[in-house]
């Protein structure tokens, strides 16, 4: 058919309508249907690591991981709470100094310290976000941008925290089966817990400040608390990856604040499809080893590495994860109109 | 009715860059009324609305709720202590489905005080509230995406997101506008049903016809200004209303 | 429909790129007489000077061993395979993991035996050396990474650390270097009022401050000492200020590209004082006509000697015409020599020590004393940190040049010295 | 006497790397953070055309100009269109193209020292006392060239006036007959050119690193958050303020200080002036 008289039409799976909403599933087909995309993801993961024998693309998957999780925290913030973050790496750098420096002065062993990280982390970006919540869209971004760009000056000027040189000799975790299982664990937990999360009314408040922030004042709702509860959540998961990383390679320094991670998240939700969830774990496990097979170009890798990123964003906005649900969800053919 | 006003608003104005939405604006509200507000467009209505319910800083001027000065009070605060408003622009939660709508307003502090904590299953409590205001209730209505709703509908569910707080005063901004005349129908009972539950409404109205037979007291406002308050016989009578608000010349009975 | 097609070709379009490449890279491994190739992986940000120039004198050490067959172990003969990878670690906002990630991908994936080079930002080196001692691989430091915190870490443990050697000599040396021209100009033109810039960087910190009080035990007067963040790009305060308390040397201690705004103000200015100091811009060979030759009379630290030909180091000059010749250009960066170096020491380790094993290499590199390199006698001291010294005889030499009708003459320190200071002419 | 010179100087310098991103963002709402590798690329082009092809110095820095600004246009047509109304993805595209231009250049091999254009004129004046180069004077000349040019062109020239109507409110720009895409791709184009403008006027001090893109680019978005973003106005008022800060911050404190000046500034005028020094966005939102 020419492409004008023609338009391609989208019919639900009768499996979808079914399995819908909140009737009870006895059929195995609808079990299965629901079932399977999430057991592939869940086993996929746990598994990859065993099949994985080079040790090398195991560190990598370690940073799928990182990635997938930044990224899920900066999708949380702009599509649940409605604040686009722009600093994720003030996350990263600011658990990762905390867990160190506690680590490093006050001899925390690796589990406390990651625990304080996370969370001691969290309260300490929020508080510093805290004055910028009010702002909306772009605002917020930019402010958030800025934040991690500040942070290595002042450590620099001051010479804390080891200055430039940076907070070394930080311990490792003891093997590589470490390395992998915690990062992947807390990703799988993460994903589940939030997704639940932005379906429980707390999530549906957020969603709605998102929507309108106007109505839920009208309905008697302080905006702010609910706003500053969500950047805790998100900042909590930058901050557990900062102090993961500062105990993967037993270092901290200022490039922690490095615009990658404030960056990189964000091209991961956009590839992986932002709005989704799970599309972060999808775009970090396509973006991070693209970039490292990309390795062989030498300097030039970056370059193509952007360029596809651009071609990316353009032709397919909707994201992967939400192409591939589609095609999970729906089946398609062309009318003729 | 109790002699003592319920919602005491004195001298509020507001100034947008020298255009004066309200100036010195200020009337009583009683326990039981339902308060329309008339007068042309840009006179000042929805600014009037806004700044009672603190959506826009006041420049001067003292709301007064049951004697309790608000006038300083956070939008969401005000809305807390029971005094409700719909939006002229509907706003609801576009992406969430019409019970859901309502899931979010049953959360607030209000209603977990009143209820104190023993609400139940939020989700049935939500679509009773929508069969209040009139959605069919075994359809797919109150299940669909607030996004596809139509007017009508929309109209609705905002009284239903200020109902579902148990307010003590609700303020339409215009609902009876966009709607056709059998929505209207449909509508003029369920304000009055509220009324005999006892809230206090305020009603910003361009439908006289609907707005007389239920208003008891009518505030019409001209460039900011209140120029006229009475009863809707006195309000019909008044000439200053005629010239500003109609035009000079003409019936009452243009709508 | 287009879109779908124009978005599968990107996609497919990268991966044959990428795989193509793999391909070449394969086919560039050629097959070898005898005995494995002995890989070399250099960590380096080659996005930059300092990491080109090493990449290309690490080459051409390893293209010359090869050529003369090779090294020799039991029996065999073993040709060399360098394998460079870019550690974008010199660039802003890069994350240190990925230069560590780099690291690791030589050891585990391509095989390396040997690390030579990087990497170069003095945190992702330390935070490198914790992977050397865990994968258990002879690492030679040879370009940047200056910081006298590698010396702390070896001193404090050197059974942990013991693989990690470095020849890149350490930011001390560079303040002894300085203080010893100095006070040379001071003996010559009787020049005593130094104004110091530092850069906000641990190393330069750490040099300059040291520069600052070294000089003020030997007498002079320090009318300014102030530290510029890491990429400013206005110094006209600073050099107002030294005009004002009519400083006679101006001493900059930057490694960042802005340098060479400083220097074409100093030459815009016509400032009554010699701009000497570690300036990473004035080093580059096509300086002179980048600035069009306002970098006239500028003396330049240059960290360990070789880059600059001088007949004193006989085989530095011989360096450099290789270098010329086989990539047309004089040593881009200050390290090239050191780089250079490592590689022949390495390699003399190895022939020592008869073996690859690492411990017994890193034995053997403790050992190291070889005469007459590009940069005079290179030892190790007991924090595996070259020996330094102003007698080429004696240890590895820094080296001071000063741009004079665009070539660099080597005016410091006088063993090795060429020349000796001029003062531009509005100065006399 | 010379600090007041010097910040002037500074400040120029910073409005002029500003001017372009606050333009961008004030017509057309699009967040450009390509500027950065834009005004690097300029920096090369120019070498190139005068080292490598030998055209005469006019002839570069017009050649680069006009190529610069075909870039930008292209860069809205091809890529920012389709992603508008996105930011996460607007802000992503730009991002990268602009890192796709600069790792670009770093792999052509461009990398050294070696890399710089020439000054205008070359010597230096003595201004109340002060010796200052005539590189900096000129600074400051086209420093207030460009702000005079814009104000003329936003005021008196019709395409300048259709950019105001869209900056205020695109809708109805385009209900009276202004062509948004068209106009985007203009503002584009004409933010790109300031951009090579700055690269031409500022590079000569120093000479052309990569690095240098990203500074640009954190320094023009800083400008336009004090300023405002999207009033160009409040970028030059911005620029003024931070060069002096800036400056005096260098002269009577310490050099090591005046970035983080620059980043608290930002800050400040978050917490006390969201939308920044001249920026109305605020106030439109209050209406309900």
């Amino acid at each position: 058919m020419p492409q004008e008289d023609r338009r391609k039409e989208r019919l639900d799976r009768g499996v979808k309508a079914r399995t819908e909403g909140i009737y009870a599933i006895s059929a195995p087909r609808d079990i299965a249907y629901l079932l399977i995309p999430r057991l592939v993801l869940i086993l996929g993961l746990l598994i990859l690591p065993l099949v994985m024998q080079n040790i090398y693309w195991q560190k990598v998957l370690c940073i799928i991981c990182v990635f997938a999780l930044l990224s899920i925290s900066f999708n949380f913030l702009t599509h649940f709470v409605g604040i686009v973050n722009l600093g994720n790496a003030l996350f990263v750098g600011v658990g990762g100094y905390t867990s160190a420096v506690l680590h490093s002065s006050f001899k925390l062993s690796p589990v406390l310290s990651i625990i304080a990280g996370t969370f001691g982390g969290a309260l300490i970006s929020t508080i510093l976000l805290l004055p910028c919540l009010p702002a909306r869209g772009i605002y917020f971004a930019i402010a958030s941008l800025m934040y991690p760009l500040i942070f290595p000056r002042i450590i620099e000027a001051l010479n804390i925290f080891g200055g430039t040189d940076g907070i070394i000799g930080v311990a490792t975790f003891p093997n590589i089966w470490v390395d992998q299982y915690l990062i992947i664990v807390v990703l799988l937990v993460t994903l589940f817990v939030l997704r639940r999360l932005v379906n429980e009314d707390f999530g549906l408040i957020l969603r709605g400040i998102k929507d309108n922030d106007q109505a839920i004042r009208a309905s008697g709702i302080g905006v702010t608390w609910y706003k500053t509860q969500g950047v805790f959540i998100a900042s909590a998961i930058g901050c557990f990856t900062g102090a993961y990383l500062v105990h993967l390679y037993g270092w901290a320094g200022i490039s922690l604040f490095g615009l990658d991670f404030s960056i990189f998240p964000i091209a991961v939700s956009v590839v992986g499809g932002s709005g989704t969830l799970v599309g972060s774990v999808v775009g970090s496990l396509i973006l991070v080893p693209m970039s490292e097979m990309l390795r062989a170009f030498g300097t030039l890798r970056i370059m193509i590495y952007c360029l596809i990123l651009v071609g990316f964003i353009t032709l397919k906005p909707e994201g992967l994860m939400r192409y591939f649900t589609r095609k999970y969800e729906q089946f398609e053919h062309w009318k003729r109109v | 009715m109790t002699n003592k006003p319920i919602l005491k608003v004195s001298e509020v104005s507001k100034y947008f860059g020298g255009i004066g939405a309200a100036k010195n604006v200020s009337f009583d509200l009683y326990e039981g009324d339902i308060l329309g507000v008339i007068g042309p467009n840009g006179s000042g209505k929805t600014t009037l609305i806004n700044l009672i319910t603190g959506f826009v800083k006041k420049d001067s001027g003292h709301v007064f709720f049951r004697g309790r000065d608000i006038t300083r009070l956070e939008s969401h605060r005000i809305a807390d202590i029971g005094i409700t408003r719909t939006f002229q622009v509907m706003r609801p939660y576009y992406s969430l489905s019409a019970y859901k709508n309502l899931v979010i307003p049953l959360n607030s502090p209000r209603v977990k005080r009143s209820s104190g904590g023993r609400l139940g299953d939020r989700d049935t409590v939500a679509i009773d509230l929508l069969e209040e205001v009139g959605f069919e209730r075994d359809s797919y209505v109150p299940y669909k995406v607030a996004s596809v709703l139509p007017l009508g509908y929309l109209k609705r569910l905002e009284l239903a997101r200020c109902l579902a707080l148990k307010p003590e005063i609700i303020i339409c901004d215009e609902v009876f506008s966009g709607l056709s005349m059998s929505e209207i129908a449909t509508m003029v009972p369920l304000l009055e049903k509220l009324h005999i539950e006892g809230i206090t409404i305020m009603m910003i109205e361009h439908r006289l016809r609907e707005l007389f037979q239920l208003a008891n007291k009518v505030i019409v406002m001209n460039f900011g200004e209140k120029i006229a308050e009475g009863t809707p016989g006195e309000i019909t009578a008044n000439e200053k209303v005629m010239e500003a608000y109609l035009g000079t010349g003409g019936g009452i009975e243009l709508c | 429909m287009k879109k779908q097609l124009s978005f599968s070709v990107t996609i497919g379009l990268c991966f044959v790129l990428v795989s193509s490449l793999l391909i070449v890279r394969v086919s560039h491994a050629a097959p070898v007489p005898e005995g494995r190739p002995i890989v070399i992986g250099a960590p380096l940000s080659v996005g930059f000077n300092y990491g080109l120039g090493s990449k290309q004198s690490i080459i051409l050490a390893a293209e010359e061993i090869n050529a003369k067959g090779g090294i020799s172990v039991a029996g065999k003969r073993h040709p060399l395979k360098v394998e460079v990878a870019d550690t974008r670690d010199l660039e802003p906002g890069v994350p240190t993991s990925e230069g560590l990630m780099v690291v690791e991908k030589l050891l585990l994936q391509q095989k390396a035996d040997f690390l030579v080079g990087g990497p170069i930002r003095s945190e992702v080196m330390l935070a490198a050396m914790d992977l050397v001692s865990k994968h258990k691989k002879v690492s030679i430091l040879s370009v940047g990474a200056v910081t006298p915190a590698f010396n702390k870490r070896i001193s404090d443990d050197p059974t942990k650390f013991k693989h990690s050697f470095r020849t890149s000599g350490n930011s001390i040396h560079l303040t002894t270097e300085g203080i010893g021209v100095t006070e040379q100009l001071k003996k010559e033109h009787g020049f005593n009022k130094v104004y110091i810039m530092g850069q906000d960087v641990a190393w330069a910190r750490i040099s300059s401050n040291l520069y600052k009080s070294e000089l003020e035990k030997r007498g002079f007067t320090i009318c300014g000492y102030e530290l510029y963040p890491t990429g400013s790009t206005d110094f006209s305060i600073g050099l107002l200020k030294a005009k004002e308390a009519g400083a006679k040397i101006i001493s900059p201690w930057m490694d960042m590209p802005e340098t060479s705004i400083l220097i074409k103000q100093w030459y815009d200015m016509k400032m009554l004082a010699l701009l000497i100091g570690y300036m990473v811009a004035a080093t580059h060979p096509d300086y002179w006509n980048g600035t069009k030759g306002t970098c006239e009379y500028i003396a330049d630290l240059y960290t360990k000697a070789g880059t600059v030909p001088t007949p004193a180091l006989p085989k530095s000059v011989e360096f450099v015409n290789a270098y010329k010749k086989r990539w047309g250009t004089e040593p881009i960066s200050e390290y090239d020599g050191s780089c250079y170096t490592a590689v022949y020491a390495l390699v003399d380790a190895i022939g020592r020590a008869g073996t690859f094993d690492s411990d017994s290499v890193a034995a053997a590199l403790e050992k190291t004393d070889m005469k007459g390199t590009v940069m005079g006698r290179v030892r190790f001291d007991k924090t595996h940190d070259i020996i330094y010294s102003q007698d080429p005889e004696e240890g590895a030499v820094c080296l001071w040049a000063q741009w004079i009708k665009g070539k660099r003459v080597v005016v410091y320190p006088s063993k090795i010295a060429s020349g000796r200071i001029e003062l531009p002419p509005w100065m006399k | 006497m010379g600090i007041f010179i010097y910040s002037m100087v500074v400040s120029m310098t910073l409005l002029l790397t500003a001017i372009g991103f606050a333009l961008v963002y004030g017509v057309s709402r699009l967040p450009n953070f390509a500027h950065g590798g834009l005004y690097i690329l300029t920096g090369y082009l120019v070498w190139g055309f005068l080292n490598r092809l030998g055209v005469n110095y006019i002839g570069a820095t017009i050649l680069s100009l006009i190529i610069v600004a075909a870039v930008g246009a292209t860069i809205y047509q091809f890529v920012l269109k389709r992603v508008r109304g996105m930011p996460d993805s607007e802000i992503i595209a730009s991002f990268s193209l602009g890192l796709a231009v600069m790792e670009g250049l770093r792999s052509l091999g461009l990398v050294g020292y070696a890399y710089t254009i020439p000054v205008f004129v070359r010597g230096t004046v003595v201004v109340a006392g002060v010796p200052v180069d005539w590189q900096r004077l000129i600074i400051i000349g086209v420093g207030l060239g460009v702000v005079a040019f814009l104000w003329a062109f936003t005021h008196y020239t019709k395409p300048g006036l259709a950019l105001r109507a869209m900056a205020q409110d695109e809708r109805a720009a385009m209900m009276l007959g202004i062509d948004s895409d068209l106009m985007a791709v203009v503002c584009l184009a004409l933010g790109s050119a300031l951009a090579a403008v700055a690269a031409i006027t500022i590079l000569p001090l120093g000479n052309i690193t990569i690095e240098t893109g990203y500074n640009v680019l954190i320094y023009a978005v800083a400008v336009c958050m004090i300023g405002g973003l999207g009033s160009w106005p409040g970028a030059v008022v911005a620029a003024f303020v931070l060069g002096f800060a800036q400056i005096l911050t260098t002269a009577y404190i310490s050099p090591q200080w005046h970035m983080v000046v620059v980043l608290l500034a930002i800050l400040l005028t978050f917490i006390v002036r969201p939308s920044g020094l001249l920026g109305r966005q605020k106030q439109l939102e209050e209406r309900v």
